[in-house]
């Protein structure tokens, strides 16, 4: 363990033999000796060594560490990809309230219909903004809505006694689609793009055919453009029996404007933890659900949440109940009904936004997305980080660092960490891989005008800093608790946890 | 324009001015015109802050939660007490908005926490390496097989019944894309009987304690695996393993489980979070984020994703996973939860648990027409039946306030009228008490009526 | 040792060593053995955090808050909607335990924000100066009196009825000390009768809208005490001076008021804020905090606590006030809930209480045995009576979960059956329909009750 | 007004004409023109001119600006005479709960029976702690208490027919004391203090005569020393005719361990926002309440939190009341019943820790300030900042910097501000006005053995970094926010406004 500062010690190395913050009510049943509830042989030598530290050390431990991130609400975060919009603060109020907080999974439907019916109105919800009229809320996020839609294509192909082997996935697809495809249990083919950033649809006519059980695709793309020809696409993948997917990461530019379920898509996935403002808590919680066609609808995961129409104890108020009785489902992909935390904060959101306000998020989404990228090129930004197509863009947009990293001497990875040093986090880098030193770049709808004009002239201090001397950046970040970290090494030796 | 959206209109008319495009609507050229949507969304009118908070709170009045009863609830999420300063931390927006930590330098605080976290996790599961969480109990139990299955190689699962039926449930579902088949290995007087385990067994997948609340015996369990070249993965209840010997000491490869005691919400089931531990041989098949220790430029300690070459972003098709966003803002709250227990903490409060489990397992089977559904050692939940419909019996309690648990009919029909009785640090003596009284007299109003019933 | 004291025994022990006494008991040495406790105060055992939450919310659960009641409780306290952004932004530890701004380099948080506070302050009232905050509302029109006693000198204050029972019964237990006497100004139709001022007055005190929910004619008033060489004091509520001419405006030397409304709690009455605006001419006699604009050495914009010279700590028996520790959280609650109303938000805001004032005001006072007390303009509370007894009106009310409002007796027994009744954003229309329907319902029961009891 | 940075700029200079945070709710009564219902001649002529920005900017202002404070959750912070000790966060959740936070003051006392039982049991545990059997919970904060204390020493002496004109304070006192005896309509006579920092009686016997209506005293002191003549002080004082008044401030020196009430203290003042952990708040809130003895309760604030034994509506429960009817009171010193949130957090404060818990928080506060105290002296820091008063220290002390300042050319002032690069707050400093360039230290009980042993580290090494060159020192801060500012030119011409 390499040695620390006293202020970045860990919450083990302040531990000291005594200290407590927990102390238990005290044991009001007679007690029993130990080795008749537990016998020696099944109980443990020595505790846990758990850290001994007071609430004081605690809080300040946890604080101070808090201050060595970097978040939303202190900065702009336009981090493509991820859409870091603001996170409303009435969603973690109303997430807090006991009735939502300590109900228990299991509680009988019976007394847990508010929850039901908050529930069953959210996919009512995502179901009109897909255009898709099947809704399962079940999956934890996006990369685990990917596998379920796979798994769900899966069921629809064995249930007509097909069994295709591959799935499509264009090379711009985030990581998270390939990987999924192999777990479930198919073969990978990749689809070319074209030189406007469209699916390539010649190299897809080629590979399309009936061994495919699926192409997945995110509209926008990963490169923030629209899919011009997405009906002919749809039809040539519905034409090949295989089903049409929907990764929704990026369905912040289109809400209230154009559906997938228009578009042709069988299966869509949400990010709540994107579009719909469950904050990201550094890696997570998300959710991710489904909204699914007819056709697709007997296979969605087990239990799904219904509502019965009348209580039938004699009330006529409509009953929300689990139907655990869904013969053709693929089953569960979890523990319980979902992330239901998450799903009261996106189901305030789209209640404070409406059907008005979420189309004006997506518009706004675009119009700063379209902004910020004139702006650069105002600013001449552009000339060293040319964006990687020359159209209009939707909510995001690709740039690339490779005439910077020629003619500065500077590469993205440079540029990202002198960002640090402004106060801004920096876009996604190396993503999609598809564009060469690639910075993707998405404002969200809630950042202002000013705060786009000040990136820009950061960018642009930057660049031009870079032109006098590119040393700056190349070892940057300078002003950030630590400096530029060897990445290398810790993946070498890893070091995962605190000898003690 | 609404609260969360800056953009005023002079503002827009500027920014389409600098873009050289006349309406917002022209940005939107690309998406063919037979697909735009020319009537809102079938969505009403946004709400004011204040409407949206009475509508949320109307909705939460409606649900019964563990402060509107005294609840009994268990099997796989507990009514533990969530001390203040685990909100209060969590809710710094530091930690509470950022992403994944993409870019270290602006991210020691969520990275330590991670390296802190998996360090408690190591403590816990007696094994040296703990990725910083994936989504949850049962999915974790099926991730577990996923890197059972391409280390062993063979194409089966042998699975306890004892295992949480969710999980169950959720390794068949994904078992489905690898191919793989699964056998249940029964339980018998509570606890697993020793499976038949042949060269065809990838894994064997047991869950400390069990279902029904039974520890079981893991060595044993773990020895014949390892005999058969398999794998035994464990999903552990993180609190009893104060007390018992530590899945990683026993021979268990893979220890995983729910994360929700630890310091997160009952949520109706969700956030919370899964954790997941190997052995060494296992560490570069882990799924998931792992944080690692390492130095700056100027030799500062530092900490940073590690390992990312096993994973989906890097690997893509090829990765140990497909998990991306995981559940980091709850395992968060357990590492805080379990610095605030510490190490003589959480075994008194596992101690705690165990007593008054044994005082309420005494207490109700002495009961009239309740019995043990099994005699095997508990920590802190243990399973009945009762000599009447318990779906009645319980009706019947909460009529007095009292939720006793879960019915087991659903998951174990071969059980009888079975039900999972929990006990935590919130439920008292009194309250235990309060429990025999109002099942007692449940059980007895319903055995008199079913006596009557077949009387008339 | 506790939860809070980390001092282990080992800690003790080394650290009585370095001082070099032998025990703790010798630390205390000064204290006369005569006086030292022999046994523990009899204040029981220590709880355990959740022993301690649980005690709370079972005191907690026998109040009835607006959550549990449609409330028309008004009278100085408005169960105004407090946007969730202010509870996050509050509970920041940076600004939740941090001293008074001492130290202004680790401080400008604070520091800025209670000058931003000041400049909304000013706003509001139309008056150049603000200071920081006093405790409320009641002892802020005291304080007013303070500093009218010393700008002017004269022995009497003359004080309108309107203003609140609680602020005149506070100046009047302050001015003891001063010496001072307090003569009331009555009212009539509604508002304050004009009164005479002679010249022995420092100071006349009126309140905006008045106890009674009944603009004032601040001018006129203002313009009477300008003339007989007296200061004008204005308790005022904030939120109507969205709509109302601003004090500063109508010659108000010092406007002062509540600021619960704003962003606060109502917390059974406090902690809340009072604001305190000036004019130029009385700046260097403000009590309290006051939050200035300086540079720090590299000319860069910085606040510091400024004027000091008027404060206890400085200028002790001389001081303009000898307040301390005053509201800072509380303020910078009303900062942030008036950054979110915004300009055009909180003549909304205004606008809608008026409205719905004068509806409920309509609807009620359409009632039969309901007449209004004054048929002055008001903006979100006004005065009725009832034609039976009111606290059994107001009882009968409440079976039906609705509190009807303030009962005036205590405070103005000369107007009979009184009821203040106060409308908020809160309070929807459909609410102020039920509370017709149940104060008609009740006041023609006991009518008839009076009646019959009158025949019989 | 001064051009500020980005970061730094007010949220007025963020607004935008047409931004709103605030959506308010329908109108949903038939409206009615605004000049029917407010004649225009009542009407402002503009709105105030309040920001115009969206939740987003403000959430990010505010966290902006909350990360140029520093804070108790944040480091060390051992500001002499305050307490800063942790604030559990227990209490943050227990004060939230609607049952107290959104009570209304003028509930009827039957529906807040659970409010008025809280406060009586408060009153009843500062009545155990005091050793004085009737307490008032009404003052606002500690020197709205000493009002209230004066008060009712007028009321006392008046009752009695008498008609004092002076009230002796120490030469110690805080300047709440004298500032409070000339709000009270008294004159302000000092008492010194001898050389051993105790209070000098003769001078005290010399000056007490029938014209002192109270002497006010803070023991243990502000110098953080213990009176060890209380005894004879307080018959001195009660030999006149005269009250004895305690000041509460330094209460964490002697909870559980000796009360004023044997002292012979008539009234006392406690600080819930010190010794009871209500967080500071930056400048509030707190609550002041006081505790009387016999004789002058009578003159207590008005209303009274009382319990009568039963609720007379036939049960046996007894019922909390308000009490009006106080004949003799000094009547109302505020608006309701107290800072009813306060009392919330120090009851469940006093609850958590029970008699032993409350005993050991002063023992430790102490232990700690004779610790570091000690270990000041082991590491040399005492050689250049000497203890005003060499013996031992109750739980805070003082330190003069006299000698540092002529040998090391550095000030108090100047140490004050290079702790602020160590990431420590300063001691409270040049009060007490005794002590030449005095440093007044309170360390706490909440605070680590390492803490002390690092903060003792950090002067002596800020003294031998003076040595070497002060003018590090003499020009520090470095690291904060922003450098020294300009307090004298901010006082002369004072802008306390932005002007719009
Ligand atoms: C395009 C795209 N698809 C899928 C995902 C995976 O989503 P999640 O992180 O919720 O699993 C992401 C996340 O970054 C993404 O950007
Ligand atoms: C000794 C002493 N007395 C009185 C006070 C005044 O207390 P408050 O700030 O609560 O009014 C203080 C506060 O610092 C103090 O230290």
């Amino acid at each position: 363990m390499i040695a620390a500062a006293d202020d970045e010690l860990t919450i083990f190395e302040r531990s000291r033999p005594g200290r407590r913050a927990f102390e238990p009510p005290p044991l009001d049943v007679s007690e029993r000796p130990l080795d008749e509830l537990l016998e020696p042989r099944l109980r443990r030598s020595e505790p846990p060594r758990l850290p001994e530290v007071t609430e004081p050390e605690i809080v300040r431990h946890y604080n101070r560490l808090s201050k060595r991130n970097f978040d939303l609400d202190a900065g702009f975060y336009p981090l493509g990809s991820c859409t870091m919009k603001h996170n409303p603060k009435l969603h973690e109020r109303v997430a807090a309230l006991p009735g939502h907080a300590k109900l228990h999974p299991l509680q009988d439907p019976s007394r847990a219909q508010g929850a039901l019916e908050l529930m069953w109105r959210l996919q009512s919800a995502l179901s009109e903004i897909a255009g898709l009229p099947h809704v399962s809320l079940q999956p934890s996020a996006g990369s685990h809505g990917e596998l379920a839609g796979v798994l769900l294509t899966r069921s629809f192909h064995e249930d007509r006694g097909q069994h295709r082997s591959k799935v499509l996935t264009p090379d711009t697809a985030h990581g998270t689609n390939p990987a999924t495809v192999t777990m479930a249990g198919y073969e990978v083919v990749k689809v070319g793009t074209d030189e406007r950033g469209n699916v390539d649809l010649d190299d897809l006519r080629a590979k399309a055919d009936d061994e495919v059980a699926c192409l997945m695709l995110t509209n926008p793309s990963t490169l923030g453009l629209f899919e011009p020809a997405i009906e002919e696409i749809a039809e040539i993948v519905h034409g090949v029996g295989a089903t049409l997917y929907y990764d929704g990461a990026n369905l912040n530019a289109i809400m209230g404007i154009c559906r997938p379920g228009e578009m042709g898509f069988d299966i869509v996935h949400f990010n709540l933890h994107k579009s719909f403002t469950q904050p990201h808590g550094g890696g997570g919680p998300g959710a991710g659900p489904i909204a699914v066609s007819d056709r697709i609808e007997p296979f969605l995961p087990r239990p799904q949440v219904v509502r019965r129409e009348s209580a039938g104890n004699g009330s006529s108020n409509p009953l929300y109940d689990l139907d655990y009785d869904r013969p053709k489902s693929i089953g569960r992909l979890r523990g319980f009904q979902g992330n239901y935390g998450v799903f009261v904060r996106s189901y305030a959101y789209i209640r404070s936004l409406g059907a008005a306000g979420l189309r004006d998020v997506s518009e706004v989404a675009v119009l700063n997305a379209n902004y910020l990228l004139a702006k650069l090129r105002q600013v001449g930004v552009l000339e060293y980080l040319p964006a990687g197509y020359d159209r209009l863009c939707m909510h995001e947009f690709v740039l690339s660092g490779a005439p910077m990293k020629q003619e500065l001497s500077i590469k993205t990875l440079d540029l990202a960490k002198r960002l640090l040093d402004h106060g801004v986090h920096p876009p996604t880098v190396y993503f999609p891989l598809l564009v060469d030193e690639a910075l993707l770049v998405e404002p969200t709808e809630t950042e202002t005008k000013e705060t786009l004009d000040r990136f820009a002239e950061i960018l642009a201090d930057i660049l031009s800093e870079a032109r006098e001397d590119p040393e700056i950046a190349r070892t940057a970040p300078h002003t950030t608790p630590v400096r530029r970290l060897d990445e290398a090494s810790a993946a070498r030796r890893p070091v995962v946890r605190q000898p003690l | 324009m609404s609260r969360y959206t800056p953009a005023t209109d002079a503002d827009r008319r500027e920014m389409l001015e600098v873009i050289g495009v006349d309406s917002i609507e022209d940005l939107f050229a690309d998406i063919p015109a037979g697909l735009r949507l020319t009537a809102p969304l079938g969505l009403g009118r946004g709400l004011a802050e204040q409407e949206v908070y009475d509508e949320l709170r109307a909705l939460a009045a409606r649900n019964t939660s563990t402060e509107d009863e005294v609840s009994f609830l268990g099997a796989g999420m507990y009514d533990h007490y969530v001390p203040a300063l685990v909100d209060s931390i969590t809710s710094r927006s530091e930690f509470l908005t950022p992403y994944t930590p993409y870019q270290p330098e602006v991210s020691q605080g969520g990275l330590q926490a991670m390296f802190e976290y998996q360090t408690a996790i190591s403590e816990l599961t007696g094994l040296p390496f703990s990725n910083a969480s994936v989504y949850e109990g049962p999915s974790a139990v099926a991730a577990a097989g996923y890197v059972a299955k391409h280390a062993v190689g063979r194409r089966r699962f042998v699975v306890s019944s004892g295992v949480h039926p969710h999980s169950r449930e959720t390794l068949r579902t994904l078992a489905q894309g690898w191919g793989m088949e699964i056998t249940e290995a029964p339980l018998h007087g509570g606890v697993t009987e020793l499976p038949e385990i042949d060269d065809q067994v990838s894994a064997v997948i047991v869950q400390q304690p069990n279902f029904l609340g039974a520890v079981e015996d893991l060595e044993t369990l773990a020895e014949s695996a390892r005999q058969a070249g398999a794998l035994t993965i464990c999903a552990c209840d993180p609190l009893p393993l104060a007390l018992l010997r530590a899945p990683g000491e026993c021979g268990v490869d893979i220890a995983v489980g729910e994360g929700q005691t630890l310091g997160n919400r009952l949520d109706f089931g969700g956030p919370s979070f899964g954790f997941f531990a190997v052995t060494e041989a296992l560490i570069r098949r882990l799924p998931g984020r792992i944080a690692g220790e390492t130095r700056d430029l100027d030799g500062r300690r530092g900490f940073v994703l590690t390992l990312q070459t096993r994973e989906q972003h890097i690997r893509r098709e090829k990765a140990t996973s497909n998990i991306c966003t995981a559940q980091a803002l709850n395992a968060l709250a357990g590492i805080i939860y379990l610095s605030w227990l510490g190490r003589r903490g959480i075994v008194e409060l596992a101690e705690l648990m165990l007593q008054r489990t044994a005082y309420a397992r005494e207490r109700l089977t002495a009961l009239e027409g309740v019995r043990a559904l099994h005699e095997q050692p508990v920590v802190r939940e243990f399973a009945i039946a009762v000599d009447a419909p318990v779906k009645r019996v319980i009706e019947r309690c909460r009529k007095h306030g009292v939720n006793p648990g879960y019915p087991l009919g659903r998951d174990y029909p071969e059980l009888g009228e079975g039900l999972l009785v929990a006990i935590t640090e919130r439920r008292t003596r009194e309250e235990i008490d309060r429990l025999a009284e109002v099942l007692g007299e449940a059980v007895a109003v319903e055995r008199r009526r079913s006596y009557q019933r077949v009387g008339s």
